[in-house]
């Protein structure tokens, strides 16, 4: 299948990423081989100032693709660029392509809200609006035009289901959402963004500021939405990469900007590691 | 010796202990010194009767109508303009942006105005230029032009403060701006729109020279916004100022005002609260 | 349950008129500011163009009737009352709003802040009543004639402290909680929270509150007529009665005509400057740290 | 939830720009409102403001379908609006000016002025001569002028009120021969001074001071060349300082101004007038 590995020596990766296909022991079934997005050498820059250095991996439908490596690599950078919240980041540039279904979500035509709503985000520290739990979930719903009752309902339901929190939740849903446990406020968040019926969820250290149960929680919904969305989620948590994702990439930071050493399955960047530095940092000698 | 932490602390939470008693005495001492010399005269129809021989006897009633419609006119100006420019300069010009520069240097220069020049304008800009007359109207306009800097201020540094982790959130969602404005924004900076119309009030209440020149000084009781009405400031400076006898019953109107103020403020909490605060649901 | 693609482009005509709405908003805003800066401009207009700016400040006196329009002592006047009571508004103002938030037990920080928005709104009138009844005989008894420029800051502290208060108290309102609870975290006191984590984090709301207070003070009038002496000489002591421009404009505006007129709507002018100077010297103040 | 929040969010931004074109609207249609009232505009001095108003109150009594709008502002106001027709009539505490001949004034009542002290002062009268010391400074200490020993606080006037020019004409002093400690706009001010400190001396309108003297203020009036300074003595002339209060019109009065000014003069007012501790002119 696919995989991707740094030049080290050289400036990393020039061009198109160079993609070696190999069988695969027991790897995971639910993903097509079928990128739903494709990123090509993005840089990104603060200031002028590179935080991202020519990025390029594929990202699959339906599959759960994790970025691990150290804090300051660029992995909430690169997540960000991906719907374009970058834009809203002042002295942020960002060069390369990105694309989306094939089609360039830089380009003048693209409608950045439309691509918002297909790529839902889930931030490192819960950000629920300080309104009600029910508010919290119907208000980006009547804002994408869900005006029925029944409708918002059933969505409300829906989403509180599937991220488990309907029954902790069902008997005050109009108490304000900034009274939940962490782990519960990162739920709803979850639930907001799934209300929208996105494609892609990107998740931010989802779980980093949650307590170990929460975390827990958090992580095993996670693992159950895998499937049916395309899911990225950036971690330093090495373990918890292995348990759900399907893709990992590995960034590490060269010359104060933060690159992809090597894009593989999981359970290579685990177990057989081809870059001496994924090797290091996956068996806890560095990082 | 440098003091150990803990006796600086001791020292400092003492100092801001004593600094808050010293105001809150101050107050008590100018309540105090009102209520000893006005309460005397104060009853039910103290506040239902009009006033006689020039503000001696009798008591406030046209007076406080006037000023309610003064303070109503005013606010239902300046409150939605004041909070609309805040917007406008909190969530659409850069901080720090030249524009941004240019308009919070006029505010701060219409806060500095005096009010007697405010008075002078209203006057001239109000009354004379766009045919308004002494009238109510004239007066709630000029004050709608004192209290905007304040409501401004108030509201625009209510609104930067809200953590950007909302507005992000609110991005990823793809919510519009007005959305996101209307429902976590604006909410969350209800404490500060009601500070900013309580002092707005405040200011309102309290203003004299303003009103003398707008609003006027006739007694009568209004029948419509575009009839003179005193306000219950411009009498108790006519009352301290102009009528010999006229202290014991500034004293009372006095007492009347800060009772007004009371009932203003906790309007303007109620009001804040019901617009945004409602739907602002905290732990 | 459908999402609808086309609500898409109605939200962003949507936004587009909040934009336009709340910038027409703005520029009725700074209307009034144009307006009132023109009305003085029109009306000190004939004594600008026939006295001559310099003859404001270089003039030795203030007797607009025998053509001497000097008013520099007016000038200094102001400064002075109002530099002394933002220095001791400052500290009280802000004690008062952390005494309420983090000292007081909630029912008492729940008066203390219903004081201050009362005392807020107590007439400048009312004010300058209890500070000529109660303030200048209590200043006179030392130091003849009391009315002075002692009293006038001392009323003025009085008039601008709540502001400052309500404005800190509204920024400290807003900070995340978190903010305190991390410090907490770090095993910080109550005081060095405050002083290392939450004050630094509400100066712009202080800071905003001082700016206005500042102006407040420089703009007051009704109060300071009635302590500060009203006569026109420089504030060599805390003791010597003054006249501020306010006061100025207050006393004589009544019976003025004329150039005389004319040249007490400069003094308006000359405050507005010298409001325009405060809030110039904040901006840089500010814009030296405000990307920190 | 009965209203969907699209309208609602839309309604309020609707409901302030109807507000603000509320305010437009009655912008226009107040300019066109105005003429039909019966109405008799004053506006001018502050001393003669509470007065003409309960004058105005009586003669609405008697005049159902006219009324009286008073308002405060200044004598120089007064005079200006009269002669721009701003008002029908100005109100003005002094005599007419050279300069002032289209303009014609009418007395309503008079005012007389007398020299006050504290009533902790022992001294009990003042010659012209010392009085003129006391105000250029030659004379800085009570001791010099026959009383305790105790610093002079010289009560002054702001340029341009009118006592302040019937005092220097008095004394034929010049505004800038006079050495001030505290200089006060109000009448009610200078009383209220000079009461609080035991050495001042001031000069204010005799019947507002001897109401004041006797309801308990710490005052006492000077007899002036020997004759006592009371509102007697200004009635019989006998009282050398004194001052018209003046209504002023442009040219002849028109026919309602002509029948207050009437009025204001007749002897059906002189309670009013006396209840406001001024001087009825003769009729």
């Amino acid at each position: 299948m696919i995989a991707y590995i740094a030049d080290t020596d050289a400036t990393a990766g020039s061009g198109r990423a160079a993609y070696t296909l190999g069988p695969l022991a027991a790897g995971p079934t639910c993903c097509e081989p079928r990128p739903q997005i494709s990123v090509e050498n993005l840089t990104l820059a603060y200031d002028g100032r590179a935080a991202l250095k020519e990025v390029s991996l594929d990202i699959f439908r339906g599959c759960v693709t994790a970025l691990i490596g150290p804090s300051g690599c660029g992995k909430t950078s690169f997540l960000s660029s991906l719907n374009r919240l970058s834009d809203l980041i002042p002295g942020c540039e960002v060069e390369g392509r990105i694309l989306f279904d094939g089609q360039n979500i830089h380009d003048q035509l693209t409608n950045v809200r439309a691509l918002r709503r297909r790529v839902g985000m889930i931030f490192q520290r819960p950000n629920p609006f300080p309104l009600s739990i029910r508010r919290n979930l119907e208000m980006p719903l009547k804002e994408h035009g869900v005006q029925r009752r029944a409708d918002l309902d059933a969505a409300v339901w829906r989403s509180l289901v599937d991220v488990g929190l309907w029954e902790e939740v069902r008997d005050r849903l109009d108490a304000p959402a900034l009274a939940l446990s962490g782990g519960q406020q990162q739920r709803l968040c979850i639930a907001r963004a799934i209300a929208l019926q996105p494609d892609v969820l990107l998740m931010d250290e989802p779980c980093s500021a949650l307590d170990p149960v929460s975390s827990t929680i958090v992580e095993d919904l996670i693992a159950s939405l895998r499937g049916g969305y395309t899911i990225v989620i950036a971690t330093h948590n090495l373990a918890q990469a292995r348990r759900v994702a399907n893709y990992a990439g590995f960034f590490w930071v060269k010359d104060r900007a933060g690159v992809l050493i090597e894009f593989d399955h999981c359970q290579r960047i685990f177990d057989s590691p081809r870059h001496e530095l994924t090797a290091a940092y996956v068996s806890g000698r560095r990082g | 010796m440098l003091p150990t932490p803990s006796l600086r602390d001791a020292l400092y939470g003492f100092g801001i202990c004593i600094a808050a008693l010293l105001v809150a005495a101050i107050f008590f001492w100018l309540l105090a010194d009102l209520a000893w010399q006005g309460v005397g005269r104060l009853d039910w129809t103290f506040l239902t009767t009009p006033p006689r021989n020039a503000g001696r006897d009798g008591g406030l009633a046209p007076i406080l109508v006037s000023t309610s419609l003064i303070i109503l006119v005013a606010m239902s100006v300046a409150a939605p303009l004041g909070v609309a420019t805040a917007i406008f300069l909190s969530e659409f010009t850069p901080a720090g942006g030249r524009l941004a520069r240019w308009m919070s240097l006029s505010l701060d220069v219409l806060a500095g105005t005096p009010s007697i020049v405010f008075g002078l304008f209203g006057g001239a800009f109000f009354c004379v230029f766009l045919g308004l007359g002494f009238s109510i109207l004239s007066g709630g306009l000029t004050l709608a032009c004192m209290a905007l800097p304040i409501l401004i201020r108030t509201v625009e540094s209510g609104l930067r403060s809200s953590p950007i982790e909302w507005r992000l959130g609110a991005a990823a969602l793809d919510l519009s701006r007005a959305t996101l404005l209307w429902h976590v924004l604006l909410p969350a900076a209800a404490p500060s729109l009601a500070a900013g119309l309580s002092l707005g009030i405040g200011r309102a209440v309290a203003e004299t020279a303003a009103l003398i020149f707008t609003s006027g000084y006739v007694d009568r009781m209004p029948s419509s916004l575009f009839d003179s009405g005193r306000a219950l400031s411009v009498h108790i400076y006519d009352l301290t100022m102009n009528v010999s006898g006229g202290d014991a019953n500034a004293y009372a109107s006095a007492l009347v005002l800060i009772a007004f103020l009371i009932a203003a403020n906790s309007l303007a909490f109620w009001f804040s609260n019901r617009i945004f605060g409602r739907r602002m649901a905290r732990a | 349950m459908t999402l609808s693609n086309r609500s898409s482009s109605s939200r962003s005509r949507r936004d587009t008129r909040l934009v336009a709405a709340v910038a027409t908003a703005a520029l009725g805003s700074s209307a009034i500011f144009v307006l009132i800066v023109g009305f003085l401009l029109k009306e000190s207009w004939p004594a600008l163009s026939t006295i001559g700016p310099a003859r404001f400040l270089f003039d030795p006196a203030w007797r607009p009737t025998e053509g001497l329009f000097g008013l520099a002592p007016m000038l200094s006047a102001s400064l002075a009352a109002s530099v002394g009571a933002v220095i001791l508004a400052t500290p009280l103002g802000v004690a008062s709003a952390i005494f309420c938030r983090h000292y007081a037990p909630p029912p008492i920080g729940w008066i203390h802040r219903w004081s201050m928005a009362l005392l807020s709104g107590v007439p400048s009138v009312v004010i300058g009543l209890w500070g000529l009844t109660a303030i200048v005989p209590l200043i006179g008894r030392f130091e003849p004639p009391g009315a002075s420029l002692l009293a006038g800051i001392l009323i003025l502290t009085v008039m601008i402290t709540p502001t400052i208060a309500l404005m800190s108290g509204a920024a400290l309102d807003s900070l995340p909680d978190a903010y305190g609870r991390g410090a907490v975290a770090l095993g910080l006191s109550r005081e060095a929270t405050l002083a290392h984590v939450l004050l630094p984090a509400a100066r712009g709301g202080v800071a905003a509150g001082i700016l206005l207070a500042a102006a407040r003070a420089l703009g007051e009038t009704m109060a300071i007529v009635m302590v500060s002496g009203n006569v026109v000489q420089a504030p060599l002591s805390l003791f010597d009665p003054v006249r501020m421009l306010t006061a100025n404009i207050a006393l004589e505006m009544a019976y003025a005509t004329g150039s005389h007129r004319a040249s007490l709507f400069v003094s308006g002018l000359m405050l507005t400057a010298l409001v325009i100077a405060l809030a110039a010297a904040a901006w840089r103040l500010s814009g030296d740290h405000c990307h920190g | 939830m009965s209203v969907s929040w699209f309208r609602g969010k839309d309604r309020c931004a609707l409901a302030s720009i109807g507000r603000i074109c509320a305010v437009y609207i009655a912008f226009f249609s107040s300019s066109l409102g105005h003429a039909a009232d019966n109405r008799l505009v004053l506006t001018g001095s502050s001393t003669v403001a509470p007065l003409a108003a309960e004058i105005g109150k009586r003669f609405e009594e008697q005049n159902p379908s006219i009324r009286v709008d008073v308002q405060s502002g200044g004598s120089s106001r007064g005079v200006a609006d009269a002669r721009s027709g701003l008002a029908d009539l100005g109100m003005a505490s002094r005599a007419p000016n050279a300069d002032e001949t289209d303009l014609q004034f009418f007395t309503i009542a008079r005012d007389g002025v007398g020299i006050i002290v504290n009533t902790n002062n022992s001294v009990r009268s003042l010659t012209d001569e010392q009085i003129v010391a006391i105000y250029t400074g030659k004379i800085a200490d009570w001791s010099k002028a026959g009383g305790a020993a105790g610093r002079i606080t010289v009560v002054n006037k702001a340029e341009g009120r009118s006592t302040l020019e019937l005092f220097l004409h008095y004394f034929k002093l010049k505004g800038g021969d006079v050495k001030a400690h505290v200089i006060i706009g109000e009448n009610q001010q200078a009383i209220k001074t000079v009461a609080g400190n035991p050495g001042a001396i001031g000069y204010v309108s005799i019947g507002s001071a001897e109401y004041e003297a006797g309801h308990g203020a710490h005052i006492r009036l000077l007899p002036m060349s020997g004759v006592a300074a009371s509102v007697e003595n200004v009635r019989s002339g006998s009282f050398p300082l004194s001052r018209p209060l003046n209504l002023v019109s442009k040219g002849a009065p028109g026919a309602v101004a002509r029948r207050f000014i009437d009025f204001a003069r007749s002897r059906s007012v002189h309670d009013i007038v006396e209840s406001q501790f001024f001087v009825p002119v003769a009729p």
